[in-house]
């Protein structure tokens, strides 16, 4: 019996890793100039992950058909090098690949969170709301109009709370309901809920940024390849979390000049 | 016999309702509902979330929250008789429709008389949530998955109920329920008629989702046909 | 001093009566029972709606027979609603961290074999112990009230996360009632769950028997201790938590709403409030939690282990002190559950490292485990294999953690299936696997029948295969980034992963039904089983030295001496190769 | 007796009638954690709110206070007599001192009800400006603070009433340890309320 749950858990541990080692199922390809450094981090981290995953597992399978239902009646033995030996070489190996990981994943999470956007960045501020992502660009003035929540009306379109009878800087506002970007240019993205909790994820981009109402974040990124790609909330907002998406629309410089032309018009 | 008279006292009743519903011998109340001033513009709905709707219009559609026609007509005004006329009586058996289609409410102001059956349709490929933002009545918030069965509900007070899709927030319509079975919604003309009208004095009401309500009283004596018209005044923001 | 009436409280009579024995009764074993009960009934409801919630994800709009039963407005026609999957999923995370994780290994266990193992008549306070119990129960039933209001369960998850939980029902449907319900019980809960710590340390600190140092304890006692420890300033947190939620439910105050929030049309009345308080308070008790499930799973796996294997382990000590510095760690982790809910960066790194840490001590008890297998002599049992599975369940968790620590790849996994993977395997599946081989082990004891050993044994080898065939592949869904708590997967990128979705689901349906051989298996051998010895598996500890099942005040009125620690296995005694603790004898090694 | 309460334990000490002691303190370890999760509330609110006002605390609180610290006295002062109760020998000279610890005993709960209905007086005071618990964030966490320790206070009330009617029964019968534990409570209580009344006071 005890053969048997070798058996099964060495077919486990094997068959578990395949799709990950072939890469059946993977992270889709990074359009960002900063993805890079997490695609890197996370082969090393599988690699190393999925070392100490086979090790264990083969070792518990190998140990069980060994020692179980013994029928010699062998003495009990003890593993070599006893506690001390397993407890060092758990703090060295386990330890230094920890630091490893943690400090080489410190670059990757550094070059989202700890550089400032460039000063002639897009900006661009996105608003979450059940359910569903709208995106301002600061039109002509290069000015965002103040928000007022008082304001919003949704039947009307004014989905931000804008005042354009009082407020000259939100006449030019351009608010859309698809993020554009031009390619390789660097895009500040001012983040702000509206209702409740949301959040911002493109896979093909490697960012994940929460809205948190009361709370205006902000992240940065370079797209470098123009396409289609979902923007994705993935922070439980009600009924119709599963339903809440956007399109992320990254464009050359002249489609883009042309669309925002086009969506100036719309407003 | 104690029954006979029931029965001729029913008789009697029924004599009565049919001649009410048979001789459309009352009064009729028409007009027309115009704007002065410029209304905002509508600005393109940006679909874009939702393809499937989005692919469905040649030209994109605008907002509907003021609709106007040649004239300066103003369209979904709904005008009614507020006070003078008797309660509608029970609810008629017919349901009225509120579809989903192509992301947008057919129609934009829905009618009811209250406690008359209201059935949600879907017919888009994408789930909508119907969220009826209710004060006097009980306030609900389904979802409706794409070929989900049409849901349906009730409200049994006189309310201006504004609807809302989470899912699309350009989506927003209005539950008209009125107690009374005298009403209309102004269309393309802006005009509207209401006839059947039993002598008595009125009061009727136009409301309208952005403009608000306006009230006019009319008498009716026999069967003439009176014209009231309303104006209201747009908002340029 | 002179103690008035020391001995009243504890030499009580065996009381009359079916309600103060069975129902409201003051003996630690039959409240053990009816938190094991209680469990019993958490878990299958929470099992029953994880099915729902599978079926549902692979054929929407398809009819469940009888949901409609349920809920009308949650399953017009049968048909589930969105809105309703995120009920029944809120309903499963509560049911199951809470009434099943929480409940199983440690309060029902826990309250059974504690005070046993260290030879003491029952526990320090026995109304307390009472009055725990029956709060939980009551918080149980706050909680099940939400599936018959006609609001229906919270939709906001079992996090709660403000101000979606905050705000009423402006902000969907569940949001009124139902989460009222839901902080009302959960705030009930972690009184009783305080009330039961608190015994369970005094307990362990003032009632040992003579001889029964602290370092003689079996690990399970250990484990049950350093948990209650944890427990104990976990739920001190999550309670005035729960106590700030309702208020802002119900009394109009902010503390987690901020001004200018439009929620469907409506500017909400509050101002000034912080949603990541809640976040703070929520995951400073969540992060613990997990190792509320987990720590006792371990005590009891490393208990069963070592009158499996016939041998003590490498050692106890490291188990013991792993375990502590895992408890110790919890405390210091909770902001890696907030990546990327825009805290600081900066405290994102400090986070990651004591995060990565705690793999240290993790790593440490699994090749103790793992060493402590060499040169054995195991022996097969349904115990036995889910001790072993527990291991193998516990590694495949854990190494997933190396990804979930680190914020950089937090970025792309948080909130997918990679974390619903991770966490339900190392936190749900490891822990049920510590509950089930303590329920194999225990249960003569408890009963005073054997189970059905067959039967055992096919139900751990479908557990153990159809566990990983569930949650393997969600780990590969994360990667591609299938975000978790969708109640339909209609977005582009989600369509092509259905195919695995079904497997998925297929997975689950088998499985759950092989808990039914589970069920089967412990009513039968409760009434038809073989009769118990009181020392089957030849176990050393102080529980095997009490008739099967023990009477009511454990130790006949006696009390037992202890002689040496729980681990005398593989040594030369009267009795074969192990040595029972309260034996004078000494111990030969057998080499 | 003494021998067989020696057989009890490792150690030789009397375990029963040390778990209220130890309890009473992990008790307190609880009860500390949940009051701070409510400072860290305070200071995270505190700093994340630009528009916070600052409650000024209803004067009566200071008198409160001396009530509160005053019955942390009396509770002391009957110490000599329950002593001599629970010692068995409540006849002749220990007769009159547990007398007068009954009455020092009578007087803390006494002392105690007075502050409970001190606190509700100054609920009553701000509730007169208008201040409610929704009014602000202060008056918020004013209100949720003062209730929690009220609380508090109230399960400590029920134990001297329970330790009470146990001492001045006819067969006095009371575990020392349990007395003890009732005293380690109150006296907490007096410096928990202490501190949150600095944690009120002060702008963190």
């Amino acid at each position: 019996m005890g053969k048997l749950f070798a058996v099964i858990l060495t077919i486990i541990a094997l068959v578990s890793a395949v799709p990950i080692v072939m890469h059946t199922w993977w992270m889709p390809q990074d359009i960002s100039a900063h993805g890079h450094a997490i695609d890197e981090q996370m082969s090393e981290t599988m690699a190393e992950a999925g070392f100490s995953f086979l090790a264990a597992q083969l070792l518990l399978a190998f140990f069980v058909w060994k020692f179980s239902n013994r029928k010699d009646d062998g003495k009990i033995r003890t593993f070599p090098g006893g506690a001390k030996g397993l407890v060092a070489a758990a703090f060295i190996l386990v330890g230094t690949e920890m630091l490893a990981l943690g400090v080489l994943g410190q670059k990757a999470w550094a070059t989202v969170y700890f550089t400032p956007p460039a000063a002639n960045a897009l900006q661009v501020q996105a608003q979450a709301g059940q359910f569903a992502f709208y995106f301002r660009y600061p039109g002509a003035d290069g000015k965002f109009g103040a928000l007022h929540p008082d304001k919003i009306d949704e039947g009307n379109q004014n989905y931000f709370g804008l005042d354009p009878a009082n407020d000259v800087e939100a006449r030019d506002d351009i608010v859309t309901g698809e993020l554009a970007v031009p390619v390789n240019r660097e895009v500040h993205l001012m983040m702000h809920a509206k209702d409740v909790g949301h959040s911002f994820y493109v896979r093909e981009l490697r960012i994940q940024q929460d809205f948190v109402p009361g709370l205006d974040l902000a992240v940065h990124f370079t797209a470098v390849k123009t396409g289609r790609y979902e923007i994705v909330c993935t922070q439980l907002c009600g009924l119709g979390h599963y339903n809440m998406k956007a399109y992320l629309n990254v464009m050359t410089q002249e489609d883009f000049d042309q669309w925002m032309k086009q969506k100036a018009s719309e407003q | 016999m104690r029954s006979k008279h029931v029965f001729m006292a029913g008789v009697a009743v029924l004599a009565a309702a049919a001649m009410a519903v048979a001789a459309p011998s009352g009064g009729t109340i028409s007009g027309k509902v115009t704007y002065e001033g410029t209304p905002a513009k509508q600005k393109v709905i940006d679909m874009s979330k939702e393809p499937s709707c989005a692919k469905q219009y040649t030209t994109p559609p605008t907002g509907e929250a003021v609709v106007t026609g040649a004239g300066n007509s103003l369209h979904n005004v709904v005008v009614y008789i507020s006070a003078g006329a008797p309660d509608g009586g029970s609810a008629p058996a017919q349901a009225v429709t509120f579809t989903q289609k192509g992301c947008r409410y057919i129609p934009h102001v829905a009618v009811l008389q209250v406690n008359q059956e209201l059935k949600v349709v879907n017919e888009d490929q994408t789930s909508h949530n119907i969220h009826p933002l209710a004060k006097a009545n009980r306030e609900w918030n389904k979802s409706q998955p794409p070929g989900s069965p049409a849901i349906s509900e009730k409200f049994d007070k006189e309310e201006f109920i504004p609807v809302k899709c989470n899912v699309h927030p350009w989506m927003h319509g209005t539950f008209a329920v009125l107690k009374t079975s005298h009403y209309a919604v102004t269309g393309d003309s802006g005009g509207f008629t209401l006839p059947n009208l039993p002598p008595g004095k009125y009061t009727i009401t136009a409301w309208h989702e952005s403009y608000g309500t306006q009230t006019q009283d009319v008498t009716i004596t026999g069967g003439e046909t009176k014209s009231v018209n309303f104006v209201f005044k747009a908002k340029a923001y | 001093m002179q103690e008035a009436s020391a001995q009243q409280v504890h030499q009580h009579a065996p009381p009359e009566g079916f309600i103060r024995k069975y129902v409201f009764s003051l003996d630690h074993k039959v409240i053990g029972k009816q938190y094991y009960a209680l469990a019993l009934v958490a878990v299958f409801m929470g099992m029953a709606l994880s099915w729902l919630m599978r079926f549902h994800l692979i054929w929407p709009n398809s009819k469940i027979f009888g949901l409609e039963l349920l809920s009308k407005v949650g399953a017009p026609g049968g048909v589930m609603t969105p809105e309703y999957y995120l009920s029944l999923m809120t309903m499963h995370g509560t049911l199951m961290v809470f009434f099943v994780l929480t409940n199983a290994p440690f309060a029902a266990f826990g309250n059974y074999f504690l005070p046993i193992q260290i030879g003491a008549e029952d526990m320090a306070f026995p109304r307390f112990n009472m009055m725990s119990f029956w709060t939980t129960f009551v918080a149980f039933v706050v909680l099940v009230l939400a599936f018959v209001i006609p609001d229906g369960p919270p939709i906001s998850g079992w996090t709660a996360y403000a101000p979606l939980s905050a705000v009423g029902s402006d902000a969907g449907p569940g949001l009124g009632w139902g989460q009222n319900l839901w902080g009302i019980s959960i705030a009930i809960f972690c009184v009783g769950s305080l009330l039961g710590s608190l015994n369970f340390i005094a307990t362990t600190l003032d009632l040992r028997t003579k001889g029964m140092t602290l370092m003689r304890m079996p690990i399970s006692t250990w484990a049950w201790f350093i948990t209650s420890c944890i427990s104990l300033l976990a739920f001190a947190v999550l309670l005035p938590a729960c106590v700030l939620l309702i208020l802002d439910r119900v009394a109009g105050t902010s503390f987690f709403i901020p001004a200018g929030l439009v929620v469907s049309d409506r500017l909400q009345p509050h101002a000034g409030g912080s949603p990541l308080l809640w976040q703070h308070l929520f995951w400073f008790f969540g992060h613990p939690e997990v190792y509320i499930a987990i720590l006792p799973a371990m005590g009891i796996v490393s208990h069963v282990l070592i009158a499996s294997i016939r041998r003590p382990l490498l050692s106890a000590k490291v188990i013991i002190y792993s375990m502590m510095s895992i408890g110790f760690l919890s405390y210091m982790v909770w902001g890696h559950h907030m990546f990327v809910s825009g805290m600081n960066p900066f405290s994102a790194l400090m986070f990651s490292f004591p995060t990565l840490t705690i793999t240290i001590p993790a790593t440490i008890m699994t090749l103790i485990w793992l060493g402590s297998l060499y040169g054995a002599k195991i022996r097969i049992t349904p115990a036995s294999l889910f001790a072993l599975g527990f291991i193998s369940m516990f590694v495949s968790g854990g190494v997933s953690g190396f990804f979930l620590a680190q914020p950089s790849l937090d970025i792309v996994l948080h909130a997918t299936y990679f974390v619903v993977g991770h966490f339900h395997m190392v936190m749900g599946v490891a822990a049920i696997f510590g509950v089930f081989a303590g329920t194999y082990f225990w249960f003569p004891k408890m009963t005073g029948r054997m189970m059905n050993e067959g039967l055992g044994k096919w139900h751990f080898w479908l557990t153990f295969a159809g566990t990983y065939c569930i949650f393997m592949p969600f780990h590969y869904l994360g990667l591609i980034g299938n975000v978790r708590r969708y109640s339909a997967f209609v977005d582009d990128f989600l369509v092509p992963l259905l195919p695995l979705h079904k497997f998925i689901t297929i997975a689950a349906f088998v499985t759950g039904a092989a808990q039914f051989l589970f069920l089967i298996n412990l009513i039968h051998s409760r009434f038809w089983g073989q009769e118990a010895p009181v020392n089957p598996w030849e176990a050393t500890s102080l529980e095997w030295t009490v008739p099967s099942p023990p009477p009511f005040d454990n130790f006949g009125g006696k009390h037992p001496v202890v002689y040496h620690d729980a681990h005398q296995y593989g040594v030369k005694g009267s009795r074969g190769d192990y040595v029972m603790q309260d034996s004078p004898e000494t111990v030969v090694p057998e080499s | 007796m003494s021998t067989q309460a020696n057989t009890m334990t490792a150690a030789g000490k009397s375990g029963a009638a040390e778990a209220a002691k130890s309890g009473i303190w992990v008790g307190i370890a609880a009860i500390t954690m949940s009051f701070a999760a409510f400072t860290s509330a305070i200071i995270v609110r505190q700093g994340s709110d630009a528009s916070w006002q600052h409650l000024a605390l209803p004067p009566v609180l200071y008198l409160t206070t001396l009530i509160l610290l005053g019955s942390s006295v009396t509770l002391e002062m009957s110490r000599r007599g329950i002593s001599a109760l629970t010692a068995g020998s409540a006849s002749g000279e220990g007769g009159e001192a547990a007398a007068g610890g009954l009455r020092w005993l009578g007087g803390t709960l006494g002392l105690g009800l007075l502050f409970v209905a001190g606190q509700y007086v100054a609920w009553q005071q701000l509730a007169a400006q208008g201040i409610f618990l929704a009014t602000n964030p202060s008056s918020s966490f004013f209100y949720v603070l003062t209730a929690m320790h009220g609380l508090h206070v109230l399960g400590g009330l029920a134990a001297l009433g329970y330790v009470l009617r146990k001492l001045a029964g006819a067969r006095p019968a009371l575990r020392r340890s349990a007395y003890e534990a009732v005293c380690v409570y109150w006296h907490f209580m007096g410096g928990l309320w202490v501190y949150l009344l600095l944690v009120m006071r002060m702008r963190l």
